[in-house]
């Protein structure tokens, strides 16, 4: 496990305590987002209507398994849809 | 509601069928004659997805009665190549990719073939102006014309 | 639906008298289908006129001037060279009613009796003081076009009333008309607004001339002001500034989808003004 | 072993002939409604004349009481108890307690003709208790407005906002009080985008057939067959796996095929008509009142700018309608608008409203054409205030390979700079302006979609390929595809056959959207052909009797490598397919993931226009596309995707729009109205593709099916100001609006 560095967007500090960047302990996308709700439980229900997660600048949809490091940028951003 | 008997000529073949006086041609080439290569994209004679010839002049299917076909001769996309041999507007299409979806294509061809009897030699201008009829919302036509000039000249070298 | 293909005009008014519900007259069909497939035209009676002789038919009356077949479409207009030497104005008008494809079945009857107030070729009739023949259980009767139109949507013809021939005046020597509408679309529109002018010159003076426009008001409008501008002008600019201002009072338009009602009246001023010098340089003979 | 670091291509980057040519331009190739089944009925649909009313009772009787007539639903035959997207997804297929929007539908019949399911539907008899209705966005997210749906906020929305506002958005970074100090100009200005559609010329249509033992199914013209599989599921309470769908070839989409409409409704009717299979096909009002349109948008932006042109700070709010449901993309729209401009200081605030009008789908770079307009816009203005070359100013402040995007992340590899630096020195932006003629520069973006993927493909026993994909060939992807595949085997192009197929045959796909299908199915496809190649080298090997791992892939035949090189003439994808059944079986390749490596692409318009000072007509003169696409496989597909995006831009800029009546109705459903741009109405489309390849795809790729779409708007609303010294804020830019704001600016 390590603690990783997470950027919200403004709009959920209100469910984090006023914090934009929070701190995690998790080791891949999935654990990251499961330790975030642990936290601040309600980022649940905004989590569960789509996210995406920037990671070194790549958007990435549906990779709960991809792994995670402290060295990582991480933006949570709301799930990426296309026409 | 009696339907009416017609008796007509499409792609040189003698045809017949049974119509409700209120199907249009469109209609009964579809759905009567199993010829779906001219489509339905508005109904209302705006997109030119229907064209067919019918005596030699372009009209959208879905604008004429298919009682109305009774005696006449009518060519449709499905007539355009002769056997294996595709017309040159045909062949320049897919060289030119002058097509994404290929919906409005069997229409824009009927459409480019008449304007091309009428007219051997079009300016862009005249192209454009008489293909303003038939819809195409994936190429932004820039292609469609480019083939339908390029068959022109190709077909002016042949003749 | 009780469809009808009647070989005479007689018979034509007679079945239409008799038929209980809706009828329609069917002649190019490319409004009549377009209301049936929306659904909000649904016949009960359908009476098909092309089988009709003569309808096809476009010829030269004794008199000089032109008899128009109701079944004529715009393209077989646009293909008769002397007609189009006459009268561009009428044909250019009707030539700008749809696509290609539409142009292949639409006919100047058609386009009148829609009762459209945006008709693209109405203008151009009206202007060319061109009439109909009409065939009615009484007899046969000619009446202006202009007289035609009632409302959007609504003609003056009664119950059994068929009109049979289109009646264009000869064009005469020095003379000249023309039609532009305008749309947002190079085609496949409808006009925001219309102006057919037709005029006669001696030398460079304007002898006689006829103003309509079209989309500024409940029905196609003939202007006599705004021909009492050009008459005895040379097309000068206070005669343009006369037409424009009489042309743009005449309109008594309404906002819609298609544009507000100060623009259509803008717009009208500006065509009048566009159209007048075409029909000027056709009335001279000046190369288009 | 395959290679993966191929450089020098053989095949990718030319321009063969597309595999599906032939069909489509001799009418044979089969569409959403081209088909027909034993036993067919023809189904119709009952929409609502009411933009938003109670529906207190349906009376079917007399529609049943038709000759002909073999079923009838309403909402009452669909299951309940469905939340979230899923219950959204069922109310928009059919009304529940209201109906939403003009168009929205109440019942569906299906009959023997479909002209008795016509007469059936005018049958059906409807009470309607007409409620107020709201169809403006600004009117919409007034506190008084009528409320569309109590309790459909998510969470994201604090307490106290107006009742319509479903969603709250917001983000930034940086200080921009600080940075507009920092500004030597600063402008503010409000900006408007009417609703759109995506206007594809093929009407939704699709035959499905659903027995009382809960099979089914369905052919349909569709962006994506596993979404109509879940979606449909999901609506009626179906086992996804026993519903097959079939993708038909599809007239277009542009994001607007990524969703159900009436597909649900055929199979309810056909199980309640003992499975007699029922085809519906929409017609094209319907197409209009009832599908896909985007969101309208009311937008305030505020820039502050240097007087050598850096951009300090901006602050863009955004509110937009997506109809009588969530999903309105403003957030996609924030998230773009900034996206071409290395900036501090920002601040994005986003409001999703719900309307009556019909539910939103996707339209190509969803969001991003509305963000561009209000930002491109007032970039261009100040660019003009402060006599500096908008070219310039872009290019001054333009994001790099590892600059921060105005949106949080850095960047990867981006090609904003070179496509800049190469419109730069286009010959159209030397053309001399005569008078009334302007020009107008913007840039677009967008993201691009990865999605889940799944692709199969197999040798043949002549050494031929087949590829099974899951993603509908919309603008000739099965040409990219193929080429690709080609390349990778070192095969003739003729001897692959891309096959797009149902879902019985393929695991999940999503659709062929966000311009993911050459990306993502051309990736996995890459890899599945890899897999293909190490297999062929194992049996090469085994036949050698040498190490696999030393027999290497040339030229599409197995050779062998290292110590062993030259020891036996190469062995032929041929004579290895010839022999597979007696060398260990078949040989294929698979590939399923949701693939990573997704590169955005950046784009640059140009556009020459001229006004006729008397009407307010804007003619396009010119006009340019300049993108990146990482590599072109197919280039002629590359520019059509450029000039088609370009195309719907100009129409989005000009004359397209939803036009609403005091009456909550749609005024213009028909394609007389519904103005698109027709051939007459445009030039050529100059188009030139960029290419800065993207590492995460073998062969470079970039998605390139969106961001043309996005930069024609603001770039025609800064041509017009060139031309007439207006600005305009509210799309269309009509002729009528144009008139009006020249007057106004004689006053």
């Amino acid at each position: 496990m390590s603690e990783l560095t997470v950027h919200l967007w403004a709009g959920l500090r209100r469910f984090t305590g006023g914090l934009e960047v929070v701190t995690v302990e998790a080791s891949s996308i999935g654990k990251m987002l499961d330790a975030l709700v642990e936290a601040y439980p309600g980022l649940g229900p905004i989590f569960e209507a789509g996210i995406s997660v920037a990671v070194d600048g790549e958007i990435i949809n549906g990779g709960r398994h991809r792994p995670l490091a402290p060295s990582n940028e991480i933006y949570l951003m709301q799930r990426i849809k296309g026409g | 509601m009696s339907k009416i008997h017609v008796t007509t000529v499409v792609n040189g073949d003698e045809v017949e069928f049974l119509a409700d006086p209120r199907e249009t041609l469109l209609d009964c080439l579809r759905d009567h004659l199993g010829l779906t290569g001219s489509k339905e994209g508005c109904g209302t004679g705006d997109c030119g997805a229907c064209s067919v010839t019918v005596d030699g002049v372009l009209v959208s299917s879905c604008l004429m009665l298919g009682v109305e076909a009774q005696g006449k001769r009518i060519a449709t996309i499905e007539g355009m190549a002769n056997g294996e041999e595709l017309h040159p507007l045909q062949r320049q299409f897919v060289e030119h990719a002058a097509l994404q979806c290929g919906f409005c294509t069997p229409g824009i061809l009927v459409a480019a073939k008449a304007l091309l009897e009428k007219n051997p030699d079009p300016t862009e201008t005249e192209v454009r102006y008489w293909l303003a009829g038939n819809l195409c919302r994936c190429t932004g036509y820039d292609k469609i014309i480019r083939a339908v000039m390029d068959a022109a000249s190709e077909m002016r070298g042949a003749a | 639906m009780d469809f009808h293909t009647p070989s005479s005009f007689e018979d034509a008014s007679k079945r239409a008298a008799e038929a209980t519900g809706l009828t329609r007259f069917l002649a190019g069909g490319t409004d009549v289908l377009v209301q049936m497939r929306s659904g909000t035209v649904l016949p009960d009676t359908l009476i098909d006129l092309k089988h009709i002789p003569g309808t096809q038919d476009i010829t030269r009356t004794p008199d000089g001037g032109w008899r128009i077949g109701i079944a004529v479409s715009g393209a077989r207009l646009g293909d008769h060279a002397d007609l189009v030497a006459d009268w561009p104005g009428v044909v250019e008008g009707m030539e700008l009613v749809g696509s290609t494809q539409v142009q292949g079945r639409a006919t100047l009857v058609g386009n009148l009796c829609n009762g459209s107030p945006a008709a693209d070729s109405v203008p151009g009739l009206v202007a060319a003081q061109a009439s109909v023949e009409i065939t009615g259980l009484t007899g046969v009767r000619t009446v202006p076009v202009e007289d035609i139109p009632a409302g959007p949507g609504k003609t003056t013809l009664s119950p059994g009333d068929v009109i049979s021939g289109i009646l264009i005046p000869p064009r005469g020597a020095h003379g000249g008309d023309a039609y532009q509408r305008f749309t947002p679309r190079t085609e496949m529109d409808i006009a925001v607004a219309g102006c057919a002018i037709s005029l006669r010159v001696d030398g460079d003076t304007i002898t006689e001339a006829r103003v309509a426009v079209g989309a500024v008001a409940p029905t196609v409008r003939l202007v006599p002001d705004a021909a009492a501008a050009l008459i005895g002008s040379t097309l000068d600019d206070t005669a343009i500034d006369a037409l424009v201002t009489a042309v743009r009072a005449a309109c008594n338009p309404i906002d819609d989808k298609r544009g507000t009602a100060e623009f259509r009246t803008d717009v009208a001023g500006v065509l009048a003004k566009r159209v007048a010098h075409i029909a000027y340089s056709r009335a001279k003979g000046d190369a288009q | 072993m395959p290679k993966d670091d191929i450089k020098e291509f053989r095949l990718v980057g030319t321009r063969p002939n597309r595999p599906d040519g032939l069909d489509k331009v001799t009418g044979r190739a089969r569409y959403g409604a081209d088909i027909t089944a034993p036993g067919m009925l023809w189904g119709a649909v009952l929409r609502s004349p009411h933009a938003h009313a109670k529906i207190l009772k349906i009376d079917t009787s007399k529609a049943e009481a038709l000759t002909g007539v073999k079923a009838v639903v309403t909402r009452a035959d669909f299951p309940t108890g469905l939340t979230g997207e899923e219950w959204n997804l069922q109310e928009n297929t059919m009304a529940g307690e209201k109906a939403l929007y003009d168009g929205h539908a109440i019942a569906a019949v299906a009959a023997t003709s479909s002209l008795i399911a016509q007469e059936a539907v005018r049958l059906i008899e409807v009470d309607y208790e007409v409620l107020p209705h709201v169809t403006d966005v600004d009117d919409a997210i007034k506190p008084d407005a009528p409320v569309i749906r109590e309790g459909a906020a998510d969470a994201s929305v604090p307490e106290g906002m107006p009742p319509n506002v479903v969603k709250y958005f917001e983000f930034g970074r940086g200080d921009t009080a600080a940075g507009f100090k920092d500004a030597d100009l600063v402008m503010e200005r409000s900006f408007k985008t009417e609703a759109t559609h995506q206007g594809y010329i093929e009407p939704h249509a699709c035959l499905g057939q659903l027995g009382a033992d809960g099979k089914g199914e369905m052919w349909v013209c569709t962006q994506g067959q596993w979404f109509i599989r879940q979606m449909c599921s999901a609506v009626l309470g179906l086992n996804a796996a026993q519903l097959r769908v079939t993708p038909s070839e599809i007239g277009g989409g542009f994001g607007g095929k990524t969703t159900i409409f009436m597909e649900p409704l055929s199979l309810a009717l056909s199980q309640k008509a003992g499975g007699r299979p029922v085809k519906i096909v929409m017609s094209r009002s319907e197409v209009l009142r009832a599908t896909g349109p985007t969101a309208s948008a009311s937008m305030d932006v505020k820039i502050g700018m240097t007087k050598d042109g850096k951009l300090t700070a901006a602050r863009a709010e955004f509110r937009m309608q997506g109809g009588a449901f969530p999903g309105a993309p403003v957030d996609m729209a924030l998230y773009c608008c900034l996206a071409p401009y290395k900036i501090e200081n920002v601040e994005h605030i986003g409001y999703d409203v719900l309307a009556n009008r019909p539910k939103c789908a996707a339209y190509r770079a969803p969001g991003s054409p509305m963000g561009a307009f209000a930002v491109e816009s007032l970039i261009d203005e100040m660019c003009r205030k402060l006599d500096l070359d908008p070219m310039e100013v872009r290019l001054k402040n333009a994001v790099r390979e590892g600059d921060q995007a105005s949106y949080g992340p850095t960047f990867g590899s981006i090609g904003l700079v070179e496509v800049l630096e190469a419109t730069a020195k286009h010959p159209n932006l030397s053309v001399p302006l005569g008078p009334n003629q302007g020009r107008g520069v913007a840039s677009g973006y967008w993201f691009n979609h990865n999605g889940e993927t799944s692709v199969s493909m197999a040798i043949s026993e002549d050494g031929t390929a087949q590829v099974s994909v899951g993603t509908p060939d919309i603008g000739g992807s099965r040409a990219s595809i193929a080429l690709m595949v080609a390349e990778t085997l070192g095969i003739a192009y003729e001897d692959v056959r891309v096959n797009v197929v149902e879902t019985g045959a393929l695991g999940v796909n999503e659709p062929t959207h966000g311009s993911r299908a050459t990306f993502a199915t051309g990736k996995a496809a890459t890899i599945a052909a890899r897999a293909a190649i190490k297999e062929m080298c194992r049996r090469a090997a085994n036949e050698w009797g040498i190490d696999e791992e030393a027999v290497e892939w040339v030229d599409g035949a197995a050779q062998p490598a290292g110590p062993n090189a030259g020891d036996y003439p190469p062995m032929s994808i041929k004579d290895i397919a010839k022999n597979m059944g007696s060398t260990g079986g078949p040989i294929s390749g698979h590939h399923e993931s949701v693939p990573d490596g997704v590169g955005a692409s950046f784009g640059c318009h140009v556009v020459d226009v001229e006004v006729d000072p008397e009407t307010g007509l804007t003619k396009i003169l010119r006009y340019l596309v300049v993108q990146d696409a990482g590599r072109a496989i197919h280039p002629s597909y590359v520019e059509g995707q450029y000039q088609g995006g370009a195309v719907q831009g100009i129409g989005w800029a000009l004359n397209e729009e939803y036009v609403y009546g005091k009456d909550g109705r749609l005024q213009n459903p028909i394609f007389l109205d519904y103005r698109m741009p027709v051939a007459s109405d445009l030039p050529m489309i100059d188009t030139m593709i960029v290419e800065v390849p993207n590492p995460g795809h073998p062969f470079g790729v970039r998605g390139v099916g969106e961001t043309g779409i996005t930069p024609p708007l603001p770039a025609i609303a800064n041509a017009i100001q060139g031309a007439t010294g207006v600005r305009m804020s509210h799309l269309p830019m009509t002729p009528t609006k144009v008139l009006a704001a020249l007057k106004a600016s004689q006053e």
